[in-house]
């Protein structure tokens, strides 16, 4: 392994681990950030057949490296696309069913998977307003998912304030006796490591961790208690050839820094 | 909102839905707004934001408005900012993903001076949807079991005749009026768009009214060679506002870029204090310039020609 | 009067007497036939402001002399309209209130002004099956009407074999009882006379006569009991300009023969 | 059609959705279709009929389709005459208003030989329109009160839980495969078409699978130049089949008017002898030729240009 593999920022990581749990031939509801560049990264690695669908309503856009869009409704998502259409229309084909990877970034997650981007404290009195679902929730209520995001104790909490996207909810059967048939939580992955989802009770496990990093210091990072799947992997490092694509893709470093 | 089926097609009746020219200045479209009317806001975010518009209905002292949009930029913060506007209706309310959690969103309604009713993008999308069919509510299958559904009192859970499918149906949304922007139109209103549409279609066809602000206003004989390109018909429309750059400091697909550096000033400015930097923002942007024109002066010939360059040349690639 | 106007088709009195019930700035959701040429005329004559939608998806069109599309789905529909949508969505207008007249012709209707175009005889063992309703329940379903139709005894009767299009049902509050809110039967156009509802029993009523048409002349061709208005009127004979101008937009007489 | 929600979408996922080719041959395409499945058609009486396709799945001999189509012409006629379909859904069949009823379909619905269900055309349309959002059904205000209702149990009543109104609710159709034919796509099946749309985009999106027969094929980077024009994704698509004048007799907007004089052979024939008239129909024009190139000679080369003609010139005015 080179010396340039061997400096990589914790966003690096994460877009790095993402875009190898895409597979060729999917389908990608991304958002902006590390969800569009770890699918970009797929897209110039593994998956060259990945097509990527961006809310504002975009399906198969192609992104220029060092033109990455500030939103998922701006016109830079629209360059050399295969389709544009209705934001509505778009959000539908999750519904729809044709949509194999919701993939988005979260600030604060339970051990069922349910994100919150609405509430900090109680929300009839909330500490913080925060900018709320988007199409967040219909992402998740809709698509097996996967979230990006960095692993700290105050973002990984037993119990959201509010669950704006829906995980497992409170586990068990809870998410498909609320009406929610498909979709859930695929895979979460953090700066730490990669996890899952108990088959039967739906609380958040580890799945592989980061080369390097200790199931101690993920507990440690975690505001619940996480159980380690039968045989946790280690994750390889980001070789060179993606770190490269990354950099390329992101000059000015506004998502990888 | 709760208006009967028979008072929202009498609201349409009551209009002169012939073909018939409609151009009036941003002021004129402006006092077709009354105080306390449901306003729905076309365009997304950065995106093919009507802000000429607002920007008029700010300047003409608007109150009490209810405003209902997919996704909330800016224009927004001016909404609750200028007391436009106390109640936003919208699944995403802040400046744009880049710029954090907006302050002055978060100051009024964490203050409870405004409210902000949370859907998902979806949703709103399905309650414009059922406004311009007709019908009183649409099913859907996101929201369920979230606590976005628990605030919101206007939705009714249903099992499914069918399929026995637990469904959301959500109600219909007609706003009294809908405020559009869009790269071409005639004076009648026959509106063609380029790029995204959002949620615009469906907002239009479901609002009492539409004011309609364009870069540039066409003849008809130029609608009729590619109908099928028009995407809003003239009956929807009351009034067509010709406005180039009516979206500054936001994108309009084709036109131009958003302007990046006055939406960081302008961030910067309102984030830090919600309270007197937006007095300050609105008396220099909004309240201060004689006219659009002399506002867009104001962000700058140079900076808005580099943001028209990069959306002209944004199909390039 | 001239020469000219004294011989008419009685196409050409439909065509003629339906056009005058227009008024300027309408939108009117037209079938081909009597409607579209009357709706023309309109448009050259006193409503300069007419709109016509057609139920393939069409608002605005020009109708060009001699060239009469052969159905409201066909490419000559769109010729130099305002706008292009889908079937569903021009439908949807209907529904959603923007269309002052639904404007069509029968093929059989009743008492209460309901039409047939779907079944002579008994439903379950026809003795003829027709085409069906397209557009037609949709459009009588959610606008006024007007219906324009030759008048024959086997055509008005007492009781249609099969409500296709609803006028008001079996009368009285019936039609708004069913769901059925907005819209109904204004005026049926024959070559008779011209007739409207009453408003409590919904009942079909003798509007007006054309010049030398009876009351007498009326029943005896009419399968039910048609009471007289208050005032029934005389019609104005159709004239020069107004033939002149049908003959003009169809020169082979394809639907006024 | 009676598939839940959880197989519809297994359906859709069991499929290679990623960006490929597809393009294949008429009797390929036909291949794909299954005797017993559900069949959607796309166009509307004589317009953009996907008349190729057609042609080719009764020459494969397909058995006990059911068809849907919003508006049913003589492709309807062919469908029941050859025994391919012994059931449509639509909401008015017969080969166009000019030739006044079909005796074919007088022949086979009057004896009982094939089914003929009738539902208003906004019906047909929202039933599509529910298949391709995801949801079991969609509400609408037509149809009540009627006997084309009494007709259809498959419809539900409910009175709005928001309005207290009476709605009709009408289920989702998810055809297993929809043929629509368009002006022009890409091999990956990205698909733009021009003029009326009619229930196409919906049906697209409702089927499990489309089978897409175009005009031509154009390359992807002419797709992706203007993707605000592609109105069908190609994941929806498994298969393209390039057809010039793959209409005909009937009509492709911009490209073709109907083919009258062969439309009037045609009824006259059949409607003398709806089975024998339909046999001599059927062999000579389309089990007879040996390519659709054959059938189009046949039909005849100065009917087909003078039809192109008047297809090409019709945005002229």
């Amino acid at each position: 392994m080179s010396s340039t593999a061997a400096h990589y920022t914790a966003s690096e990581l994460l877009a790095v681990m993402s875009s190898r749990l895409l597979k060729d031939g999917q389908i990608v509801f991304a958002g902006v950030g590390i969800p569009l560049l770890a699918a970009t990264l797929a897209q110039g690695t593994h998956c060259p057949g990945l097509t990527i669908l961006f809310e504002g309503g975009v399906i198969g856009p192609v992104i220029e490296p060092g033109k990455l869009p500030p939103s998922t409704n701006e016109q830079r998502c629209t360059v050399r696309a295969n389709m544009v259409l209705a934001s509505t229309d778009v959000l539908l084909l999750l519904q729809r069913g044709y949509v194999d990877i919701g993939f988005m970034g979260g600030a604060q997650i339970d051990q069922y998977g349910n994100l919150n981007s609405s509430f900090i404290g109680d929300p009839a009195h909330p500490k913080t307003r925060l900018p709320g679902t988007g199409g967040g929730n219909d992402i998740a209520s809709l698509a097996q998912m996967i979230v990006a995001m960095k692993h700290e104790k105050r973002r990984f909490v037993e119990e959201v304030d509010f669950v704006t996207s829906p995980g497992f909810l409170r586990g068990g059967t809870s998410r498909r006796d609320s009406g929610l048939l498909a979709g859930g939580m695929y895979r979460v992955v953090t700066d730490l490591g990669i996890f899952g989802f108990d088959e039967q009770t739906r609380r958040m496990k580890i799945v592989a961790l980061h080369d390097g990093v200790s199931i101690e210091q993920v507990q440690d990072n975690t505001g619940f208690k996480l159980e380690p799947a039968r045989d946790v992997e280690v994750t390889k490092r980001p070789t060179e050839r993606e770190l490269e694509f990354l950099r390329k893709l992101d000059p000015e470093r506004l998502y990888t820094a | 909102m709760s208006d009967s089926y028979l008072d929202l097609r009498r609201k349409l009746t009551e209009r002169d839905r012939s073909l018939h020219e409609k151009v009036v200045s941003l002021e004129q479209a402006a006092a077709l707004v009354k105080d306390g009317e449901t306003v729905g806001i076309g365009g997304s975010t950065l995106s093919r934001t009507p802000m000429a518009m607002v920007w008029a209905l700010i300047r003409a002292r608007k109150k009490r408005l209810t405003c209902a949009r997919g996704i909330t930029s800016s224009e927004g913060d001016w909404l609750f900012g200028s007391g436009a506007c106390d109640h936003m209706i919208t699944s995403w309310f802040s400046q744009g993903i880049v710029w954090g959690v907006s302050k002055v969103m978060r100051h009024y309604t964490e203050q409870g001076l405004a409210r902000f009713d949370e859907w998902s993008h979806m949703a709103m999308g399905m309650r414009f949807r059922a406004g311009a069919m007709g019908v009183p509510f649409l099913p859907m299958r996101s929201m369920l079991g979230s606590d976005v559904v628990r605030q919101r009192p206007e939705v009714r859970e249903m099992e499914c005749p069918f399929t026995g499918d637990k469904l959301l149906l959500v109600p219909a949304l007609n706003p009294d009026v809908a405020l559009i922007h869009v790269q071409r139109c005639d004076a009648y209103g026959n509106a063609q768009m380029d790029g995204l549409q959002f949620l615009d279609i469906d907002l239009a066809m479901a609002a009492t009214r539409v004011i309609l602000t364009t870069e540039r206003i066409v003849s008809n004989g130029q609608i009729r060679r590619v109908p099928d390109q028009t995407k809003i018909p003239f009956f929807a429309v009351e009034a067509v506002v010709e406005v180039p750059f009516g979206c500054a400091p936001h994108e309009c697909s084709g036109v131009n870029e958003p302007l990046f550096k006055h939406m960081d000033y302008y961030t910067s400015l309102v984030n830090k204090e919600p309270v007197k930097g937006m007095a300050e923002y609105l008396d220099r942007y909004v309240y201060g310039p004689k006219s659009w024109t002399e506002y867009l002066n104001l962000l700058g010939l140079d900076h808005l020609l580099e943001a028209a360059k990069g959306g002209r040349s944004v199909s390039n690639a």
